[in-house]
């Protein structure tokens, strides 16, 4: 028997994670803030082109959602507006993401389309288009092709309680279900859709009810307890991969900024507000990290250290860069012919 | 008489028709307690109600498909699409069912839909569209696009009185930076189908609608003063049904035309504006009908790249001066 | 006690109908079968102009449903191409019929929109276009129109199998039940869209599952049934009518002839057709209205007699009308300008 | 050599296809157990098995969406559109995801889009539509629409092949109507975005496509015998990207020009043809630019209202004449 004076041994990490991959999820969690907090600073220097958008409070969703797919497997998720953290995750980089932000020449997309409208299936991360719903049938036709080819692979999609609406949100869920497809979808539960509150999206008590429709399982969690979320998305993850199909995962959150940067959020009622800060994920991870013995507030303090010099030299690289020159804009719209007419009246 | 902005004007049309008419309602996106993401409806829910001032899912065809369905019965639904480009999620619910609906079962579908179109805001390819073309070749529809503040209150109460769908193509680059002095006691009503003679001349016609008509008259006001060019300018403002009298008296005054629009050069719709001069005006042509319009790529959003794609008031200028000494 | 020889009085009518109601539902079963076989033979004849849809097996779920909307309070429906007997029973006439399917130019179109797609507010049905699905929202909008005036009356709305997987049903049951609209919604499964089982359209096990996506109540009843999809049908206009919103019923039935005239049917089993037919609508009603008492095979034979020479009369009207003349192609595409500009290279 | 239908023709070349690269494959509504609404894809489920030959839902979006998204990962789709009037319910879809993949995000989106177009066959509004001008004005797209058994064949092979999406609109009217003599050993490719010379003459340039050709044709040989006149006809094969080369040489040649088209007059693919030919070779036209198209109206089905609402090769004839008069 342990005296009692003795110090009790940390408890038993949840979900097979290892001590490193619980301060992944941290450096995740704070890189997407930070990263967003010297976006705004940005934003309200002029330097940002086009809207900014916060994930303020949904930083476990995304992070520990995209920390279950297995990269190298090849797995591909589809992010929305508001997962900067899935993208992080899946190997972004702070100085790709200031780039797109800032309209710089050696962005992802060359200035072609905003924010974090950008990937690849080699990146991991396809790039969204504004449409909300699209990218449901375009993951189940990544997902297919995964079926098609017998590949050990999974596709994750995000959807927002607001894009649930969608008619190609129905379309692609439902094509995925039938044809029992390796996809992920998460319901990303944040109360609003701009300014329309999920009960003016539809008249269900919860999104997972949802999912009886398309004749598939589904599971809720709390979208800001980062291994929760991690958890739930695993094991969806390994349920597809062994050929068993869709899951449609509810996370239930707040979005603490509004819509975009320019939203003054007067719909969201201050209670509500201070109820979600109280519970932060990040600092309720902190919490969770330091209290069990996982980690010291010295470690996550040097973490926070890293990302900080991370970020400066990301902004003192790019800040400087130059945008894409004008000429650039027609090509690549096909392949062939690679570039598109210069109009006949084209100056220069 | 108090200056009004663009955005203004379209608030106060639907705000008088809604006064006017029990019948008219606003459904859409974000249009009530928030008042629209460009506060085009702001106000509307307070003094006109949760029943008539609907905030919809985000379901573009159920907003357009909702809003036919009521017009049959007799009401008057204005629909806002959040912005303009998300209106290509209802393309299959306007063409096929909303514009054919008179014509094969007899069913009157008096409706609008509106919502903000057009560039030059570093909007990216999904913020910044111009629909015109998508919906010209659709008979059932009519599509207005007004330049002016007079105009686009003046459009939106024909819109709403129009007994046919119109579409509604409001220019989000003119909401505040266009201001005009609009009386207040005034009935302003602009009738659906009837160009606007923006600027008088006689070397050159520039023909074009919306936000583009501010360069037009920018590039006629440079050529006017640098090369003693007398430039005529016609806005179109409705776009279908096309009012080719207009076209066709400017073409027969000047003998030159230039079409300008913001959209994409290929399948835009100053190639039915170049047939119709073709068919009805060819032998006043003393030059080619040139286009001047955005090159054929989706929109980037990196100012240099939106600058040079779409036309720019020094696009008009050089292209004028090439037609006029053709 | 009564004597063993005495003949027991007829069973309660169920659903509060009277013996005339019976006798109507019956009618416009017969009715709609009858006016197909005829259309059967015009089409053989090369008569009808376009294809030929039939609802064989299917008519006591077009008229049943129908038969329990309130057409004096204003009530309306969408019907489908496998519901001529819901027109019918709203007032749709066979001579219209026939003037649609054989193209004259007094047909409710004009010859515009072919076969059985007609009908405005002012007949109780509205015209349906092909595209499957958009009907959903527009009777939602209908729906919606009754609810702004505060008027009593209740939209009803056809959805197959198949359609239930396109975009605009879901766009469209989603916000009429956010609305809470008075409208019902009738899931016709018939086993296929053209030659698509329903397996393959959805991984349901019932359509009704559906309706915990919308978070409204739903229920299943047996469409060959004529009384009993009366009696569901009324609960939920009932429902409707009451102000508690949309109410989704599954009508089991089963599509004995091919998705069209022209359909060979090759992937439906002999066996599963034969099943069907045992089970065919109006011969089980003929059986339980006559076993039951509230009706006789010559009353019956009656109605049968009437249906003959009443569509005889109205093919011997409609066969040697004209078709409609080439100009009036022209007018009311908008009510301003009237008429469509004639082509310039117009003969005549 | 066999002689092959025009229907025959793109299951041949879909059937080649598949049989040379495993990374083709096909899905639609109805394409396996029934081989499609028009049989098209009879026998594929069959020889390419399930995984191959994918019967979907009624979710024109997810197919389109499904295809972009296995397109991006290599695999070569060929979505079915039932009735090419369905493609309406992915024109969000094709527009904003499908045609700007590439330019936006650098994601290759090698995929076909087919079904069959057209009308005379009484098939009425919802089952006769042309989309060729609802997808012209998007850069991203290729639109093909084959008029002969030899090109449906080698179109529907350079589309599979193609790098980038294609729509491919079949004409519905030449399924069983047109035979060809085609070689079994050879394979056919025809080049996207190069125009045919259906027709040599040098008095009158008609420019068209799909169905509409054979009209042409038809109005090119009664002119020629009871006119004498000498009509060229050119058959334009590819829409986007346009043949402008063929186009002017033409032009320059005969200086005379008809376009014709099924599709409605307004907003039809002609008023951009038209365009570009003022663009390019206005110096060379002795006449107007003319477009022979559809009434502006919903098409009816009653025989007579779709005769007289679809251009005939009688209405090219009168159109031709007085084009060459004058
Ligand atoms: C089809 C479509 N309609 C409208 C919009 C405009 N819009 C952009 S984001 C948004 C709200 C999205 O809400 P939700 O899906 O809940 O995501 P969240 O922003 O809450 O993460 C709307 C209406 C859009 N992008 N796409
Ligand atoms: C959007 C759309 N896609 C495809 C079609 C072609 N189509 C016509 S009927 C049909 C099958 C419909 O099946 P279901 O909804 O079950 O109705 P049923 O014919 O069984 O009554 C299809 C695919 C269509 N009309 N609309
Ligand atoms: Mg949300
Ligand atoms: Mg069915």
């Amino acid at each position: 028997m342990a005296s009692p004076n003795s110090v009790s041994p940390p408890p038993a990490i949840p979900a097979g994670l290892s001590v490193e991959q619980l301060l992944d999820l941290y450096y995740y969690m704070r890189l997407t803030r930070s990263l967003e907090e010297r976006l705004v600073a940005l934003y309200r220097q002029a330097k940002v082109v086009g809207g900014l958008f916060r994930s303020l409070g949904q930083e476990a969703d995304a992070v520990g959602s995209a920390y279950a797919i297995d990269q190298d497997k090849g797995d591909i998720l589809s992010p929305l507006i508001r997962n900067l953290g899935s993208m992080l995750v899946c190997g972004a980089t702070p100085v790709e993401v200031l780039r797109q932000y800032m309209a710089k020449a050696e962005s992802p997309t060359h200035g072609r389309d905003l924010n974090i409208h950008y990937g690849t299936p080699q990146q991991g991360f396809i790039g969204q288009i504004s449409h909300l719903g699209d990218m449901v049938p375009v993951m189940g036709g990544i997902a297919l092709s995964f079926k098609m080819r017998g590949e050990d692979r999974v596709a994750l999609v995000y959807v927002g309680d607001g894009a649930m609406s969608t008619g190609t949100f129905h379309e692609g869920i439902n094509f995925a279900a039938v044809q029992r497809l390796p996809l992920v979808v998460i319901a990303e539960n944040n109360g609003y859709a701009f300014s329309t509150p999920t009960a003016k999206q539809s008249a269900v008590k919860h999104l997972t009810d949802k999912a009886a429709a398309y004749g598939i399982p589904s599971v809720r969690a709390d979208g800001n307890d980062v291994l929760a979320v991690y958890e739930v998305t695993r094991r969806a993850v390994d349920r597809a991969r062994s050929g068993e199909g869709v899951t449609l995962i509810e996370l239930e959150t707040y979005r603490r900024k509004g819509h975009a940067e320019h939203d003054d959020q007067s719909y969201q009622s201050a209670e509500e507000m201070e109820r979600w800060e109280a519970d932060d994920p990040i600092d309720r991870y902190i919490r969770q990290l330091t209290t069990s013995g996982w980690s010291t507030p010295a470690a996550l303090a040097d973490i926070d250290r890293r990302i900080a010099d991370e970020l400066a030299a990301a902004v003192a690289l790019v800040e400087p860069e130059a945008g894409p020159g004008a000429g650039t804009a027609l090509s690549g719209v096909c392949l062939d012919p690679p570039e598109a007419e210069r109009e006949w009246y084209d100056r220069g | 008489m108090p200056e009004v902005t663009y955005l203004e004007a379209i608030r106060q049309g639907m705000w008088e028709e809604m006064e006017r008419d029990e019948n008219v309602f606003i459904l859409g996106e974000d249009v009530g307690a928030y008042g629209g993401a460009f506060k085009v409806t702001d106000g509307f829910l307070e003094r006109f109600g949760a029943q008539r001032v609907i905030d919809t899912p985000i379901s573009e065809a159920a907003i357009v498909g909702a809003a036919a369905g009521a017009a049959h019965m007799g009401l008057r639904p204005i629909a806002e699409m959040q912005f303009i480009d998300f209106i290509s999620c209802a393309y299959d619910m306007l063409t096929n069912y909303v514009a054919t609906a008179r014509y094969r079962a007899g069913l009157p579908t008096p409706m609008v839909v509106r919502g903000p179109s057009g560039g030059y805001v570093r909007g990216g390819p999904f913020h910044s569209q111009n629909p015109e073309a998508a919906f010209l070749h659709t008979p059932g529809l009519k599509i207005v696009c007004p330049a002016t503040a007079r105009d686009a209150k003046g459009l939106i109460k024909a819109a709403v009185r129009d007994e046919d769908p119109v579409l509604y193509f409001e220019h989000k680059y003119l909401y505040r930076r266009i201001k005009e002095d609009l009386p207040a006691d005034e009935e302003i009503l602009t009738p659906i189908g009837k160009a606007r003679l923006a600027r008088e001349g006689h070397d050159l016609t520039i023909v074009t609608w919306s936000a583009m008509v501010f360069k037009a008259l920018e590039a006629a006001e440079q050529l006017a003063s640098e090369d003693g060019l007398s430039v005529e300018v016609i806005d179109l403002r409705t776009l279908l049904p096309m009012d080719d009298q207009a076209i066709m008296a400017s073409v027969r005054k000047t003998n030159r035309v230039l079409i300008a629009h913001e959209d994409t050069r290929t399948g835009g719709v100053a190639g039915e504006i170049t047939a119709r001069i073709n068919n009805d005006a060819f032998e006043f042509l003393d030059a080619p009908v040139k286009r001047v319009a955005a090159h054929d790529v989706p929109l980037p959003y990196a100012p240099a790249l939106e600058d040079f794609v779409l036309p720019q008031t020094d696009d008009l200028v050089a292209a004028a001066r090439w037609l006029a000494a053709y």
